[in-house]
């Protein structure tokens, strides 16, 4: 039925008692995704979103004593890059990281040591995955999802909303929504994705949501063209984006003659995908291409 | 953020970087003056943060103080690609033999620094790579244990530094290198890096990038922030906390999200209009930073609509619709305004917007499409 | 025949212009190894070893000129982690590391960035492997052997010597003789060696001389039960060393209780590996065994 | 090498660990001095590197400078495990409400850095590890890049330090790294660790083992070595360039390589004697080397013969054999001499051996039964 969450899914929520950590997690439960424990510092023994998640001081500890298997961090970040760590090293397979703004730099050691372990890394600065009907974590609004067969990926938070909206309207639902974060150094790539939807027997279909900058696109073209033989449509943001400018994510940024809208879209073209004008176009594409 | 050349260098420098560091000069006559603490020959180079400064004119040489002073009296003022020169830098001229470049720079795919170094400097590496791709040498950092000295010396050989020089080019290499981990570097490039007639290795010219998202931990890097060469309206913007790119057209757009606002562009351009600007308004979107949103976007005269496009997650509809009354009613200019609020609240929405007289939309196209006949119309 | 070095071995000996380097690399070339290429930077473009080896200044230039495939390091000890990192970075698969008196904390990245790479790292401090009448990298001496079908893994230097000699003077053959190394931290551990000679069709049955310190024999105990089934005989050396003294080898310290020679033993002979009072009942105990 | 109390603090302290530093004294009238220099009750601790000084009656508390002189007395020229006590620390005395033990190793499985913390402190962490194992914290250092903030609060929280002093312990934590990593350590410990009850984070006693392979990197802490407590035989072998260490047998020995040495001594043992020491003269073995081996094991008025084990390897069995010829004719005291040369040159060696008289011997069992017949006989 879906990609990364599931009803297996135990969730951890790190930096819980923050600001965003609470409203999301509030938002997480209420979906229905097991939160099953919350971790801050200095808070274990406390109890956070209305009494219903166990706070802990460390990871270790909450792994330990509730089984968690992902986490989802809201951690501040300067702070982040040591809680993404810190799930890492206690024994958490997947992390979804929210947090926005965390130097590049600091990211360099976090992906390779967690690559080093097999720990997936989806983000910095992403929104989240959703598998509709049965589990969501992160921030993306639950309430514009509709469960079915095609997967998203997507580099960016609210166009994905938009894309997942307009999927919805049109009747078509998701398997799983996965936005990997807009920053030069993300966790898990495209083609990571892309390889989970391929394999997942309940995904028929694919959706992918780029934007300016970096080569991730190409890379995926490529990959697509090589393995992917389900049907797939695409949408990339930054047509009109002036070079060398950075378009508020940190990774959306024309640098000399790369990274431009219209060099990914003529290679996922090229690949067979189709490549929409508008996210609005998407559903149609969609059953163009036998789908939905 | 981009450094200016003598910010830059003064990094590098601190570094143990050997340069030639020259002073910074507003007027002619400072340049004069400079020239004349230097003596000898200098050279008079426009501080700019934009590329091809050398073929616009905006580097020359000068052979005494008196022709500095002329120089500087040339540059200053000139306009480089679109920027106007506001400072030069004036620094002693070196007697070139052999000029390389040497940069570093993080990379996306190998999500680590990479060393890129050629023995063809004084041009743009770009250019390098697309005339002679053979000539670049590339070495990739280990993420975890960075720089290491047979790295440096691979380098050095490949570049055929003299034996006597590759003490001080492994100095530089270093330098180079604890320069863009100090400073949370995206770029740090020494082009060229020079061996003068006389067997001395500097860098005559320097150029780094810093990551925006580590400027938190530097304050005294954010303070090199030239503003100058910004626009009024993005130092305003940035200040507000809002991402806001200026741009050439007309339709002013006011979006939550960076893909979504970039999205929001393309669709007014595939309508057949211009946006006016990229404006990412972020998570939230307070009154406050709404007000301050349209004011920076109609600072901009071309401006003849506003497209605002806010999809409610966090968000709530009706408190950005509530915000967008309450802040247009303090503007001292008014244009069209098409909005649209879709996801949580936009019901509740939808009756604040009808009241104000505003023009709603129910998609993005549809929104764009009349942001687009309000400015043919208006 | 043999493990890790073989007639297919194309030598590359890193400080080949230096006293040790030179003396060995005339050894090596005397018993027949391909040495292939030199490296000692500032002399590339020179010969070596009497005009017989071309000199380059770096590793990479080595590789992509001579093809070399293993390295064998004679560099001073401020320089030996550099040069090993460099091996490893230019395509050298498998590194000899002869240098002694590193120190550990410079071979705690070297060592986990070459299993990263799955680079084979011997040593360091260790004499080096020779391959009876087909090749041999490091100082072992060339006249001690005969070729044959007993694998023989040390942690020691001329202790190995004394065990080849007293081999070889019994008719009994090797087909690789491997010195590890004696410091705390080293590259390729008793088992990984094991585990070649296990898999290695042409050698029939193991001898491992261990010394006092560190749990290594207790390791290769435990592996030896499990997977070895070719006879085996062992010594292990430092049975009068007094505890918490440094036994040369900066790996040969009885610290507390653990690493004495007696629980080497036991943990040895309960895996059913005869252990030897002296180097010189090694033939018998392999005879004994079934092998020679 | 291991370093004194008062020197492991003395590191400790310049990496920001908070301690109550003490002063060193040589004589009980020192130690009253240092008393009343910092005033109130002190701590009379024994200098010496050997375990269980505590339970040996080498700590004693003393509540005012009379009495920090006459404890001190007590001390100083006791003898502790065999190591006669030459200095103490004198040090304020701390009132004590929680004991941990918080060190850093190198582990030889993991090839990295481990923390050991234990909220049992003021005993030796090897008892708690018999005693209550599950009281012992163990955590891996990541190998590239060091220790994490994550790890350290991890300790914390498990040690159950209090909200108030977290950020204090976070500081000797990283101070307790930072000394590890700066001085290349094999072991750094601080045991106890202690809240007073007026809630100070104080290191009561601190231990560092350094790296020899790395002491040449770091002269200032080579400077700091205590020769005090090591044999003048040991001393004398080490600016040789030779590794000795004395034992308490009969037959000396000296071999070349460690492996072999060790069972070179082991076979003395296994023919009924007792070895005199461990020697490796290390590789090559020139005359003089050999000549000052000589003597160092001469200086032990037990030694009654001598076993000599070289397998001639780079080493050249027929120099060997002419080094030992000269070198004894130097000694100033004879004893059988049992010579056994092996490899590279040992046919050369033979008549160089036979003409000195020198019982010689082909394998290594027969040359240890022959040392301990000379013995026997001698």
């Amino acid at each position: 039925m879906s990609i990364l969450v599931d009803a297996g899914t135990r969730l951890l929520v790190q930096g819980i008692t923050g600001r965003e950590g609470e409203f999301h997690s509030r938002a997480m439960l209420e979906y229905g995704t097991p939160i099953v424990a919350g971790v801050t510092p200095g808070k274990g023994g406390q109890a956070a979103v209305d009494g219903r998640v166990p706070v802990f001081d460390t990871v270790e500890q909450a792994v330990r004593d509730t089984g968690a298997n992902a986490s989802c961090i809201f951690v501040p970040a300067p702070f982040a890059p040591d809680a993404i760590l810190e799930a890492a090293e206690s024994g958490i397979g997947l992390i979804f990281c929210i947090t926005e703004g965390i130097p590049a730099l600091d990211m360099v050691p976090v992906y390779h040591v967690l690559k080093s372990r097999s720990v997936r890394l989806i983000g910095p600065n992403c929104p989240g995955a959703t598998s509709p009907g049965s589990a969501k974590v992160g921030i993306i609004p639950g309430s514009i999802h509709r469960p079915g067969s095609v997967g998203l990926v997507s580099r960016s938070g609210t166009l994905t909303y938009e894309v997942v909206q307009a999927m919805t309207d049109a009747g078509i639902g998701q398997s799983t929504c996965v936005g990997i974060g807009g920053d030069p150094i993300i966790g898990t790539s495209f083609i990571e994705v892309l390889d989970l939807f391929n394999q997942d027997p309940d995904t028929d279909a694919i959706v992918l949501i780029g934007e300016i900058g970096g080569e991730e696109e190409e890379h995926a073209a490529a990959f697509v063209a090589r393995e992917i033989r389900k049907p797939m449509a695409a949408f990339i943001a930054g047509r009109t984006a002036p070079p060398g400018r950075r378009m508020g994510h940190a990774g959306a940024i024309i640098s000399g003659s790369a990274g431009t809208a219209e060099a990914k879209r003529q290679a996922l073209e090229l690949a067979g995908v189709r490549v929409a004008d508008s996210p609005s176009h998407i559903p149609q594409l969609l059953r163009d291409a036998g789908a939905g | 953020m981009k450094l200016q050349e003598y910010r830059s260098k003064e990094i590098l420098a601190r570094h143990g970087v050997s340069l030639l560091a020259g002073q910074v000069a507003d007027t002619p006559e400072e340049a004069r003056a400079a020239a004349e603490r230097i003596g000898g020959p200098v050279v008079v180079k426009a501080q700019v943060l934009v590329g091809g400064r050398g073929k616009a004119g905006g580097v020359k040489l000068a052979s005494d103080p008196g022709e500095a002073e002329a120089r500087a009296r040339e540059i200053l003022g000139m306009r480089i690609k679109g920027v106007s020169v506001r400072k030069v830098l004036v620094a002693p001229a070196a007697d070139i033999e052999r000029e390389f470049y040497l940069g570093l720079i993080l990379d996306r795919g190998a999500k680590a620094i990479i060393a890129i170094a050629s023995a063809e400097g004084g041009v743009e590496i770009e250019e390098t790579a697309r005339n002679n791709p053979d000539a670049i040498l590339r070495i990739g950092l280990h993420p975890l244990i960075g720089l290491q000295e047979h790295q440096v010396r691979r380098v050095a050989f490949r570049l055929g530094v003299p034996a006597e020089l590759r003490p001080d080019f492994a100095t530089v290499f270093r330098g180079l290198y604890a320069a863009f981990i100090a400073s949370d570097a995206d770029l740090a490039e020494i082009n060229p890096l020079v061996i003068t007639r006389d067997g001395a290795l500097l860098a005559l010219d320097a150029k780094i990038v810093l990551d925006d998202s580590a400027l938190y931990r530097h304050p005294e890097l954010e303070a090199l922030r030239d503003l100058d060469e910004e626009e009024p309206s993005e130092i305003a913007a940035r200040e507000a906390g809002i991402n806001f790119i200026k741009l050439d057209g007309t339709i002013g757009c006011m979006v939550n999200g960076a893909g979504l606002a970039m999205t929001t562009m393309d669709l007014v351009k595939l309508a057949g209009g211009e946006p006016a600007n990229f404006l990412d308004i972020g998570g939230g979107a307070k009154a406050e930073r709404v007000a301050a949103a349209f004011r920076i976007i109609l600072d901009d005269p071309r401006v003849q609509a506003i497209l605002v496009n806010i999809f409610g997650g966090i968000t709530r509809g009706d408190e950005v619709a509530r915000g967008i009354v309450e802040a247009r009613q303090t503007l001292s200019r008014q244009v069209p305004m098409v909005v649209r609020i879709v996801g949580t609240n936009a019901e509740e929405a939808r009756p604040i917007l009808a009241e104000a007289n505003l023009i709603t939309a129910s998609s993005l196209d549809e929104a764009a499409e009349r942001a687009v006949a309000a400015v043919r119309t208006g």
